[in-house]
């Protein structure tokens, strides 16, 4: 909690006020995350993987022979402040290419923004499918889509043995582009859906919604959600009884960090997740996600926001690779080298391939998924 | 009614009110007629006030009809009642304190104007012409009642004689027929007092009729053509001021020390 | 795989399923109903605490919803920071709760005694507003939660369940509601503050020293409240705009309990807790929030004075 | 003299994206002068009514949702098959609409508001922008919920061969919304200053005295919440159309309070008060993050401000500067007709 809060400070404070002393020295990469409001803890992880991997960066020579630099403003979990942070960050500190927004929410609130100015904006988290799917040219995304989560997802439906499955997720893109995508699929192999309950992402009492769907029946709940309200939602359905074996999906919900707070109710559930610091042979590049660990626990960083914080290293160094293929630091340069970034990252090896309306096509990766499973208050493979 | 008796202007019919399980008035009936100065006075919690109160609609009759020139006040708003032209002034010294002289007449002038939103906001030119109009009168006004202080100065800083006055003077914008004036004199030194009888003569001559509440009995009996005396909320005696002077009943209840005093 | 088929499945479940759906849904109801009512108890201990504020003092305390907060972040500091014991953490929270009430009563509203109602309010908005970003600046935005020494698995009546925490959280705040109208009926003080509450003015000639009894209001009041947060923020989690949502609730608590009504905002707490419980499971529960204020303004409309305000009394 | 001085006064106002360069400092002057209309139409209920609305950021989003709403179309079950299905209208028509609406909210308001006052008044007015921003954020079949409306058309004025403008950039908006401040500065000047003004002022200094001279007091206090909702939904269409997209939060308590600030320290019942406290809280925030303060200390500044502002000058910024225009404020009030207010004038 400390390191986060001076994640804010330095983020907000420091970095600004060395923008104006060294402007001409450094490399500027604006992030746009989430560090207060409903997503403020995943928000802070990124955000200190970003930092943990611009620091690296600038450790073995930074890019271009200059440092790179991390202008990062807060977005407050909040679409009208999304705009508002990328305005700023373009327009005011006139960085070349952008990386954020978190939740797909704030991610497809930005987005005109970046057609307006032409500045490309790395996609960390957010796995809505329509941002990769609505024609901008400026979009590159390195997380996976809720429809490559349920396609991965397809094959475990049969094993686990889910027969009538219920949803609980966020009240918006992220939640309900999930909650679609997952209920397409069940469907697809013959499972009965029951409740499709939401939640605003900053509610705290979700027992209503919970006993509706305890009364909905079935065997099996799907949560989208980021790691503070699930929390209590594994919590809460606890004291309810709920049985149902839990499933989440989009990646955001540090087991580690469910165990240390949730306690036992954390017992049995099931996280898709996309980088598994458990299971350092099951990485496609154990180098990688062996020094951003290394970085992460010397920074004393919560242990839980691992599975979080690599977002922010990959697409940072996702940028610095794109920066160094262009040559040079302008926006139309970056976004055309983006194109043809071959990078190591802890998910594994990242490059785009397009997506959307031909002409108008969004880089789109095709990360790993994993499903782990909270079992004794450890994580194990599934 | 014949022609001979002059007009009644307002009357009050076995008028009650109460609050709560407290009776205030009781079966109070008087009339008024046109032109007419009429005091009301009794001691204190007479219900002298609280009759003013129901008049002006400010407080709803439990029983009991109150008609001004024919026209039912009961039930009516304040604001209803100051447009048949039944206008009031208050016991406790109430002006518009944060505005200066001048507006507080303007404020007055509301009844006088016939501006409305769309003339306003589209500036019909008849507004402005009304404004000029309004101005003038106002000044008008302030010369009518004699307040002496500079029109730009705040209300609230007027002296206490002057503050008296312009409550007079805003009620006299609203241009009423019929005045009813709560203990206008109440604190004000003798030299004040003697301006404001001035000021009241003058209003007399304007054909106002004025109901008066007021405990200087000097006053009372030097303007009133008649007085009506209240005791526990009821009337104990309605005459001219030299009957009531002499009526046993309101020398018990009330006036004998008092006016004996007065007398002196 | 040949267990999907189906014919099994289909049938002879629809008609257990039929059967178990009706006593579902008196399960569901039984439980929405135990749920508000432990929602209750910190419902109305939020609300006496804004009652009497309100009824004594004239001030509309926007504060109220950051002591709230400043309890929970007080129990996260000794339970989760200082590793102090629960209970005492408890206490200890609303101590502070107290302090920091008297406090602000000293610095902030003794001077502005007797300015009316809206220049206290636009203190006390600024107060808030720097209250709550303090608290922000100090713990970040991040969502903390905090360890509780219950057992995890939940008490269980048939097919209703509870939490160990929750039903504490409700015995406590029981008990502070009734020493809390213990305090304003049975004592010294309590008597100077329902003076104080008729009529200051007259109060203050019989005697009763005002300055005290609006502190020792406000700092009562307070203490509620941060003891409201130090026993929620282990049930939830802590955030700095925590309090906002809990102070306008309280709002709604005091007006449909009458002003400075102890009794009314008690039973106030409860209806309102009943109303978004029931109205969460039944209508939606994405306006769970909203009927607490279209409670207020449709009261507002028909009884000014609140839903239990005879005349205007306190205790 | 003092025509002169407004003369000058718009002169730099209109001058300013020529000579400012920096579009982000031009971002900020179009903020600041859409919060800078909506602290106005607060002050004409806060300042002139005496009525202490904190729901004004209901109307404001009200105006940005019905605006956003018309000009992009929608689909709504009014019940479950009954579809209501409304194609884009052009910008300026959803700003007519959210005008319309706002001030039929007002309306509403205004006649609750006779009903209660005071705290009671207050507390309805939060609950109105509470109960709207539960509805914007659970009626996502309408507003996207909390998925925010994107993609919202920027204004476009066009009459056939004479005028098609796209108010788009920043240099465009920035005139936009320094056209509807004028608007809203002559609006909120003329009736002020009129029998309705001096009957809202009556009713603030003195309910019960006004009533006496026959103001109808409801009707007056309605008619101000009607004219301050319209206003402050205009800048709410205003702002939705400039930063393009609105989300629930636009309700948020901070936004009204905001505006509050604005009035009550430039000085509520002024007609520049809201201007010049507008222009210090709306520029504030940049220039404290020009000194690498964090947003957080930023706003702990303005509760302290706003606590200092109340304690110290409880009239506000410009009548405090009063005495120093006192002497002609004097002739102007021997004078008589008053002289009409310059902006007007500017306009007419």
């Amino acid at each position: 909690m400390q390191s986060s809060l001076k994640s804010v400070i330095a983020a907000t404070g420091i970095l600004l006020f060395a923008s104006a002393a060294w402007a001409q020295d450094t490399v500027k990469v604006g992030v746009s995350e989430p560090l207060t409001g409903a997503f403020a803890a995943s928000g802070n992880y990124v955000t200190q993987g970003a930092q943990l991997a611009a620091d690296a960066i600038n450790k073995s020579g930074g890019v271009l022979g200059k440092k790179l630099e991390l202008i990062v403003e807060d977005n407050k979990s909040n679409p009208t402040e999304a705009v508002d942070t990328a305005e700023r960050l373009i327009v005011k500190d006139k960085v070349p290419v952008l990386m954020g927004a978190w939740s797909s929410t704030l991610t497809l609130a930005v987005m005109p923004k970046l057609e307006e100015y032409k500045v490309p904006l790395l996609v960390e988290t957010s796995s809505s499918g329509k941002i990769t799917t609505s024609g901008n040219p400026y979009i590159f995304r390195i997380s996976p889509t809720s429809e490559m989560e349920a396609t991965a997802f397809a094959p475990l439906a049969k094993s686990l043995g889910i027969k009538k499955a219920n949803f609980l997720v966020t009240n918006n893109d992220f939640g309900k582009g999930s909650m679609q995508e997952f209920t397409k699929m069940l469907k697809g192999q013959g499972v009965d859906i029951g409740a499709q309950e939401t939640m605003e992402p900053d509610a705290t009492d979700l027992s209503a919604q919970l006993a509706k769907i305890k009364a909905a029946g079935g065997d099996t709940l799907f949560v989208t959600t980021d790691v503070a309200q699930l929390t209590l939602i594994l919590k809460q359905a606890k004291d309810q009884q709920i049985t149902m074996r839990i499933i989440t999906t989009g990646g955001s919900v540090a087991p580690d960090q469910l165990i240390d707070q949730a306690g036992d109710a954390a017992n049995g559930s099931y996280h898709l997740v996309f980088f598994t610091p458990w299971f350092p042979d099951a990485v496609k590049n154990p180098d990688v996600a062996q020094n951003f660990t290394a970085a992460w626990k010397d920074k004393k960083y919560n242990v839980g926001g691992l599975t979080e914080g690599f977002r922010g290293w990959d697409g940072i160094y996702t940028i610095a690779a794109a920066i160094n293929g262009a040559g040079k630091t302008e926006p139309e340069a970056i976004r055309e080298a983006l194109w043809k970034v071959k990078v190591k990252g802890v998910n594994g090896d990242i490059s785009f391939i397009k997506q959307g309306p031909s002409g108008k096509e969004s880089g789109q990766n095709v990360p790993s998924v994993y499903l782990v499973k909270i079992e004794g208050g450890k994580v194990v493979k599934q | 009614m014949t022609a001979e008796t002059p007009r009644i202007a307002l009357t009050v019919e076995r008028l009650s009110i109460r609050f709560g399980g407290l009776t205030a008035v009781e079966n109070m009936s008087f009339s008024v007629h046109e032109g007419e100065v009429v005091s009301l006075i009794g001691p204190n919690g007479a219900g002298k006030t609280s009759a003013f109160n129901a008049i002006t609609g400010y407080l709803p009759a439990a029983a009991g009809d109150i008609a001004y020139r024919g026209k039912r006040l009961n039930g009516l708003k304040p604001n209803r009642i100051a447009e048949l032209g039944v206008v009031r002034t208050f016991q406790k010294t109430s002006v518009f304190a944060g505005q200066t002289v001048i507006d507080n007449i303007l404020i007055g002038l509301h009844l006088r104007s016939r501006q409305y939103p769309t003339a306003i906001l589209l500036r019909f030119p008849f507004v402005a012409r009304e404004e000029k109009e309004l101005l003038e009168e106002a000044h008008e006004i302030l010369r009518f009642v004699g307040i002496n202080a500079p029109a730009a100065e705040l209300a609230s800083s007027l002296p206490y004689g002057e503050l008296r006055l312009l409550e007079v003077a805003v009620a006299l914008a609203a241009r009423p027929t019929l005045l009813l004036l709560d203990e206008p004199v109440s604190g004000m030194n003798p030299t004040e007092t003697a301006n404001f009888m001035k000021t009241l003569t003058r209003i007399r001559a304007r054909d106002i009729t004025v109901l008066l509440v007021e405990h200087d009995m000097k006053i009372v009996m030097g303007v009133s053509d008649r007085v009506v005396c209240l005791n526990q909320g009821r009337i104990i005696a309605a005459g001219a001021p030299l009957e009531i002077q002499r009526d046993p009943d309101v020398i018990r209840a009330y006036l004998g020390e008092r006016y004996a005093r007065a007398q002196d | 795989m040949d267990l999907w088929k189906p014919q099994p499945v289909g049938r002879l479940p629809r008609f257990r399923q039929s059967l178990s759906r009706k006593s579902c849904v008196l399960d569901q109801l039984l439980q929405h109903c135990l749920n508000a009512l432990v929602l209750g108890g910190t419902y109305a201990l939020l609300g006496i605490g804004l009652t009497l504020i309100f009824g004594i003092m004239r001030v509309v305390n926007f504060t109220h919803g950051e002591l709230y907060s400043f309890g929970a972040y007080m129990m996260f500091m000794f339970v989760m920071l200082l590793h102090l014991d629960f209970f005492l953490s408890l206490v200890l929270a609303m101590l502070l709760g107290i302090a920091l009430g008297a406090a602000i009563e000293f610095l902030l509203l003794r001077k502005l005694r007797g300015a009316d109602i809206d220049t206290t309010m636009l203190v006390m908005i600024g107060a808030w507003i720097a209250m709550q970003n303090l608290e922000q600046l100090v713990w970040s935005g991040v969502a903390k939660s905090i360890k509780t020494p219950f057992p995890s698995s939940p008490l269980v009546m048939g097919a209703l369940s509870v939490s160990w925490n929750r039903l504490f959280v409700l015995a406590v705040a029981l008990g502070l509601i009734l020493c809390t109208y213990a305090l304003v009926n049975r004592t010294r003080l309590g008597r100077a503050m329902r003076a104080t509450f008729q009529d200051p003015d007259t109060a203050a000639l019989m005697g009763v020293d005002i300055g005290t009894i609006y502190m020792s209001t406000f700092a009562l009041g307070s203490g509620l409240a941060a003891a409201a947060g130090a026993l929620l923020g282990p049930i939830f989690v802590v955030t700095p705009t925590m309090g906002d949502l809990a102070s306008l609730k309280a709002f709604a608590i005091v007006i449909l309990g009458g002003l400075g009504n102890i009794v009314g905002a008690t039973i106030g707490g409860f209806i309102l807790a009943f109303i978004e419980e029931l109205g969460a499971g039944y209508i939606s529960s994405g306006y769970r929030d909203a009927m607490g204020f279209l409670l207020i303004i449709a009261i507002l409309l028909v009884r000014p004075t609140g839903l239990f305000s005879r005349k205007e009394r306190i205790g | 003299m003092r025509r002169l001085a407004t003369i000058a006064g718009l002169a730099f106002l209109f001058s300013i994206p020529l000579w400012l360069g920096n579009f982000y400092l031009l971002h900020v002057c179009i903020i600041t002068g859409i919060f800078i209309i909506a602290a106005m139409s607060l002050n004409l209920l806060l300042g002139y009514t005496g009525q202490l609305s904190l729901g004004q950021a209901a109307f404001f989003g009200i105006g940005a949702y019905v605006s956003s709403l018309a000009s992009l179309g929608f689909e709504v079950h009014l019940l479950p098959d009954w579809l209501v299905t409304v194609d884009p209208k052009p910008v300026w028509f959803g700003m007519a609409c959210a005008v319309v609406v706002t001030g039929l909210c007002g309306w509403a308001i205004g006649r609750i508001a006779f009903k209660v006052r005071g705290a009671y008044f207050v507390i309805v007015t939060i609950s109105f922008a509470e109960v709207v921003r539960l509805v914007a954020l659970n009626w996502d079949e309408l507003t996207q919920g909390p998925m925010a409306l994107n993609n919202i058309p920027p204004l476009s004025l066009v009459i056939p061969g004479l005028l098609d403008i796209t108010f788009i950039g920043k240099v465009a908006n920035y005139y936009l919304v320094l056209v509807f401040a004028i608007l809203s500065y002559g609006i909120i000047a003329r009736l002020v200053r009129s029998r309705a003004g001096r009957a809202m002022i009556a009713l603030k200094e003195n309910e019960a005295l006004a009533a006496s001279v026959g103001i109808d007091v409801t009707k007056y206090l309605v008619l101000a919440t009607v004219m301050s909702a319209a206003i402050a939904g205009a800048a709410g269409a205003l702002y939705a159309h400039y930063v393009r997209i609105v989300d629930p939060n636009v309700f948020l308590f901070i936004y009204t309070v905001t505006m509050v600030i604005m009035v009550v320290a430039g000085g509520k019942g002024t007609l520049a008060g809201p201007v010049v406290g507008g222009v210090i809280f709306g520029l504030l925030p940049e220039g404290l993050r020009s000194l690498a303060i964090a947003p957080e200390v930023q706003w702990i500044v303005y509760g302290i401000l706003m606590i200092l502002v109340v304690y110290l000058l409880p009239q506000g910024i410009v009548p405090a500067l009063r005495p120093f225009l006192q002497h002609r404020r004097h002739l102007d009030a021997q004078k008589q007709p008053p002289a009409d207010i310059p902006a007007s004038e500017a306009m007419s």
